[in-house]
């Protein structure tokens, strides 16, 4: 088909999709009038039944906690994907490639940083891993949780990066013990669910006291729960930036003697 | 309160989605792409979903944005890579 | 003040078509995989809408007594869900965009081609 | 009582370990593992099957148990019809195991955390009772998917179908979010008993969008026409083992998803209007088209998959007819057709190792050797078809009494991919006629999948085949499937026993009366299918011994040429068409229900 053809076809289709959706729009309750009984329920619920103030992540991790275990999963098969589209190639090694190219510009600009940006990036790092580990464990009190906590922290080597640590990001990132966090983290997830079934109750039931609403280590399995995403998500995302960089991390290797 | 603020947001958001998909060079995009998830962030937050302000600050506006820097990069690398390999041949 | 009751409803309806639109008339892989997230979005503010109520909370119960009036904590989870699966289907589609340019030359969905008939 | 959790659990936890301890165990644990693993869920989910046919149960996640009307939580619930699909699943999933074991490439380890992934997703959709883990589960199964797609990374084309399949049916997952959110919107539930109470004899505006999105999502999946356009190009790339999950499952589970949606949350809004009559029309154009197409293909893979879409769009026209006996004879053509296209994906896949192509003229005469495939073939290409002895005969013959009429929609569809199957065969195995055109499709080059140097064919390599072909046929002489289908069938249909079991916790099902089928009739069109689709493959195959008018197989595959044209590769064209077909279905809703 040609683009023109392609569009016309389109330009046709989207009136009729735009008319079926505005149509069932308007049948909606007004803006601003939720009514539905399913969230106010949960909202009145969750601080009583799993001593969590953050509805949304008792929501998350208990009540609907099955969800995000698919979820999990879904971000654990995407990272193993990528890691399986873009693994190196046998007979190919990229190392040795590099070398034969000659002399290659690197991907990144040679001017040099100002050390002032130097430190700072540094300094950043180390707060934003305090910030992911806070982040994380906090999630069944205020907003925030593992997910958020896991990006925060994967995002933290790239500073490294930035700053021009090549050596210590690579080191870190490409690390055999991140892939291995990162399963586990997963598995974590799963067998805190198959902990219920042990204890003779159902899949993911609450296996931990709850604890003092308010607390750090309150509301049970919302927080291990939330630690262990937190360890995959982290992981995980390490692992699709390594695989991203690698290609162009090895050539930075080869240049640096 | 939120009304007067969260109708003109969304308004916003309408036409940077436009925007976004009008722009046909793959760099600018990844610019955009920051700068539209940065807006749905904020409309999360100014429609009380703390939570997802919180992650989609973190994935749409740093990594997902990231992401789609990083393999352009790698494309770029690789076409230089390939011009070079030809140039020495 | 008033305004369109369903306005947010139909912000989402035109951000939706515009991610198609972006998706059919789309020259490079990457512009696509863009155009698809733009897709996923208009979800974002469909169901945040549907949850959002007038002079409410924000469904955190810290420093809030329990039984004030809050916004729906379920669209919010189904929200954060939503952004992990845009997450990963980006993470994949790039991988796949990176390797197909790196296998055929090419990042035109036009030059791709390599399935027809 | 195995716990209903562990058909999700356990897959997903050895997947996550094998993932984390890739580098450490060596391929024939993972091997070993995996196929444990899938065995052990054939086990469980046929313990649940069983277990339908008298009682269905539903088990809830974290004990959120409902608040009286008010569900909370999460649940599964056990019926016959889902329990037997997570069945097939885990069967096709531990052959396909089987089938890789030692020599299929395996990607650098994560082969196998991904096929377990898929494992889980698969039964986890088929048992789920809630519409956002169905959703949930759907994007699993698809991410999954999506990677497994693109296990081939040396060549592009490989990449170019999972990025097709990726965006269409990433696509098709946001729409069904934006129905999940219209019906949200409409009850405040995302329970199915639920939803399906609060908005029973409901069908304003807000219920027929959501009904129009949700369908659209679903029926990408199950590649309906002209939604179907990414089926062939995944499936042409896919590596034998992924082929077989896609062909004889995944696929059919998009149309469950419809099904259980229709029999759940819309069936009390829309009885008494003619909305099941779209998925007849739905379904018999998808069957045709796809079996014309079929019949047009040379690549051996690309072939099997237009008779997937073909015969999908049987089943979507079996659901139409929303009947008891029907959709007993769906069950039954499920589980025969996952069965025997299972084996026939088997068989291809030897061939690739073997010859290392799929395209049928260059295989011409070259299996000639493989005396055990080519009888397997054979049966598959028959069993295909529909002839007397296979499963898909019995489906047939509950099905079509309903509406006699669907008798010549299912001839033609059987005939003609049952006719392709056996024309490729006969080219291949035994060498008749000629070598057959070479069009642009049969020309995609093939590198191998397999890493054994010597290209031997053994016994890992035929029993998958065997155990798929010779269970199609042992299914085609069981009585005791019928019964099981029935049963299953009345339970799904049953809305207020599915409520009852919701709220209650299980509901005992009530044995259906044994239907007189027309049994004699449906053996004899059986036969009929199966003469015709020999007659026609042979007159396909000796088409140049014939003079030139009368060479209709070969005009067939000449004027379809241009119609091929329309599968053109391009991911926005099939969003375009995507686009298309969601428009025409809500037209189509809004005129028959306001």
């Amino acid at each position: 088909m040609k683009a023109g053809h392609r569009l016309v076809l389109f330009a046709a289709s989207a009136l009729g999709i735009a008319w079926v959706y505005c149509a069932g729009a308007l049948n909606m309750p007004a803006w601003g009038q939720y009514r539905g009984p399913y969230g106010d329920a949960i909202a009145h619920l969750a601080v009583y039944q799993r001593h969590a103030t953050d509805t949304v992540n008792a929501v998350t991790y208990d009540y609907r906690g099955f969800d995000t275990l698919g979820e999990e999963f879904i971000l654990f098969s995407a990272v193993t994907g990528v890691m399986l589209l873009l693994r190196p190639e046998p007979g190919r090694p990229e190392a040795k490639k590099g070398k034969s190219s000659g002399n290659p510009a690197s991907f990144r600009d040679r001017a040099t940083l100002s050390e002032t940006v130097q430190v700072f990036t540094t300094a950043i790092f180390g707060f934003s891993v305090i910030f992911g580990i806070y982040m994380a464990t906090h999630g069944q009190l205020t907003p925030g949780g593992g997910f958020q906590g896991g990006v925060i922290l994967a995002a933290a080597p790239m500073l490294l990066y930035i700053a021009e640590n090549t050596d210590a990001f690579r080191r870190i990132v490409s690390h055999p013990l991140v892939e291995f966090l990162e399963g586990t983290g997963a598995a974590g997830y799963a067998l805190i669910g198959v902990a219920g079934l042990a204890m003779g109750t159902a899949f993911l039931t609450n296996v931990i006291p709850l604890g003092t609403t308010g607390d750090v280590f309150s509301s049970g399995t919302i927080a291990a729960i939330s630690a262990c995403v937190g360890v995959e998500v982290a992981a995980g995302f390490t692992l699709v930036i390594f695989e991203y960089l690698r290609e162009i991390l090895s050539r930075e290797k080869n240049e640096e003697p | 309160m939120t009304a007067i603020p969260g109708v003109g947001l969304l308004a916003l958001i309408a036409v940077s989605a436009l925007a976004l998909v009008r722009t046909d060079d793959v760099t600018c995009q990844t610019i955009a792409l920051s700068y539209y998830g940065l807006l749905l962030a904020l409309m999360f937050f100014l429609f009380r979903a703390p939570d997802v302000a919180l992650a989609q600050i973190t994935v749409g506006a740093i990594a997902l944005p990231l992401m789609v820097m990083l393999a352009i990069t790698r494309m770029k690398h690789r076409e230089a890579t390939r011009r070079k390999e030809k140039e020495g041949k | 003040m008033s305004f369109p009751a369903d306005y947010p409803y139909f912000v989402a309806a035109w951000i939706l078509l515009c991610g198609l639109y972006g998706i059919v008339r789309s020259r490079h892989l990457v512009h696509m995989v863009i155009s698809l997230t733009v897709v996923q979005s208009s979800t974002y503010v469909l169901l945040l809408a549907i949850g959002f109520r007038r002079a409410a909370y924000a469904p955190v119960f810290a420093g809030l007594p329990v039984g004030a009036r809050v916004v729906d904590p379920i669209v919010q989870a189904l929200m954060l869900t939503d952004v992990v699966v845009e997450t990963t289907v980006v993470a994949l589609l790039l991988a796949m965009v990176v390797k197909a340019h790196e296998k055929g030359g090419t990042t035109s969905p036009d030059d791709l081609r390599f399935l027809r008939g | 009582m195995p716990s209903p959790a562990l058909l999700v659990a356990v897959p997903l936890i050895v997947a996550a370990l094998l993932g984390a301890l890739r580098r450490l165990i060596p391929r024939w644990t993972a091997d070993l593992l995996s196929i444990l693993t899938a065995a052990g869920n054939l086990t469980m989910a046929c313990w649940w099957t069983a277990h339908a046919l008298h009682r269905t149960q539903v088990y809830w996640f974290g004990g959120w148990f409902p608040r009286g009307r008010m569900v909370l939580g999460i649940g599964f619930t056990m019926d016959g019809y889902g329990c037997a699909l997570a069945a097939l699943a885990a069967l096709l999933t531990t052959l396909a195991l089987i089938y890789s074991w030692k020599h299929f490439e395996s990607g650098g380890g994560h082969f196998h955390p991904l096929m377990l992934v898929f494992l889980a997703a698969m039964s986890g959709f088929a048992v789920s009772g809630d519409l956002f883990n169905l959703f949930v589960f759907f994007e699993l199964m698809s991410t999954a998917a999506f990677a497994l797609c693109g296990l081939k990374t040396h060549e592009p084309a490989p990449l170019a179908g999972a990025f097709n399949f990726a965006v269409t049916n990433s696509v098709a997952a946001f729409l069904m979010l934006t129905g999940i959110a219209f019906l949200y919107s409409a009850t405040g539930a995302l329970n199915l008993a639920q939803l399906g109470q609060a908005l029973a004899g409901r069908h304003d505006r807000l219920v027929l969008a959501a009904f129009v999105f949700l369908t659209t999502g679903f029926l990408v999946k199950a590649a309906e026409f002209p939604f179907h356009f990414w089926l062939p190009d995944a499936h042409a790339v896919s590596p034998t083992p992924v082929c077989v999950l896609f062909s004889g499952i995944m696929v059919q589970l998009g149309l469950f998803g419809a099904m259980r949606l229709y029999a759940t949350v819309f069936q009390g809004c829309f009885a008494g209007t003619r909305i099941p009559w779209i998925f007849v029309v739905i379904g018999a154009a998808t069957a045709l088209w796809g079996a014309m197409m079929c019949f047009a293909e040379h690549h051996l893979k690309r072939l099997l998959a237009f008779s997937t879409i073909s015969h999908t769009g049987l089943m979507t026209l079996a659901f139409g007819l929303w009947s008891k006996a029907a959709l007993a004879g769906l069950f039954i053509y499920l589980v025969g057709h996952g069965l025997v296209k299972a084996g026939l994906f088997f068989c291809a896949g030897i061939l690739l190792h073997r010859f290392e192509t799929m395209s049928e003229p260059a295989l011409f005469r070259r299996g000639r050797a493989l005396h055990w495939t080519a009888p397997l073939w054979f049966l598959g290409g028959l069993g295909l078809a529909g002839a007397p002895g296979f499963a898909l005969a019995i489906a047939e013959a509950h099905v079509t009494p309903v509406a006699p009429w669907t008798e010549a929609i299912f001839f033609i569809a059987g005939t003609l991919t049952g006719a392709a199957v056996l024309r490729v065969g006969l080219r291949v195995f035994i060498g008749l006629g000629d070598a057959g055109p070479v069009d642009r499709s049969a020309t995609v080059d093939e590198k191998p999948e397999t890493n054994d140097p010597g290209r031997l064919v053994n016994t890992v390599l035929y029993f998958p085949a065997l155990a798929c072909i010779g269970g199609c046929m042992v299914l085609g002489f069981w009585n005791g499937i019928a019964g099981i289908a029935r049963a299953s069938a009345a339970s799904f249909v049953n809305f207020s026993g599915y409520v009852h079991m919701v709220y209650a916790g299980a509901t005992v099902v009530a044995q259906p009366a044994p239907v007189q089928s027309a049994l004699l009739k449906g053996v004899l069109w059986a036969g009929l299918r199966g003469v015709a689709a020999a007659a026609v493959a042979l007159w396909a195959v000796l088409h140049l011994r014939i003079p030139r008018p009368l060479r209709w197989p070969s005009h067939l595959e000449g004027s379809m040429r241009p119609v091929r044209e329309l599968q053109s590769g391009h991911p926005g064209d099939y969003v375009a068409w995507l686009t298309l077909g969601c428009a025409l279905l809500g037209a189509a809703v809004f005129w028959l229900a306001l």
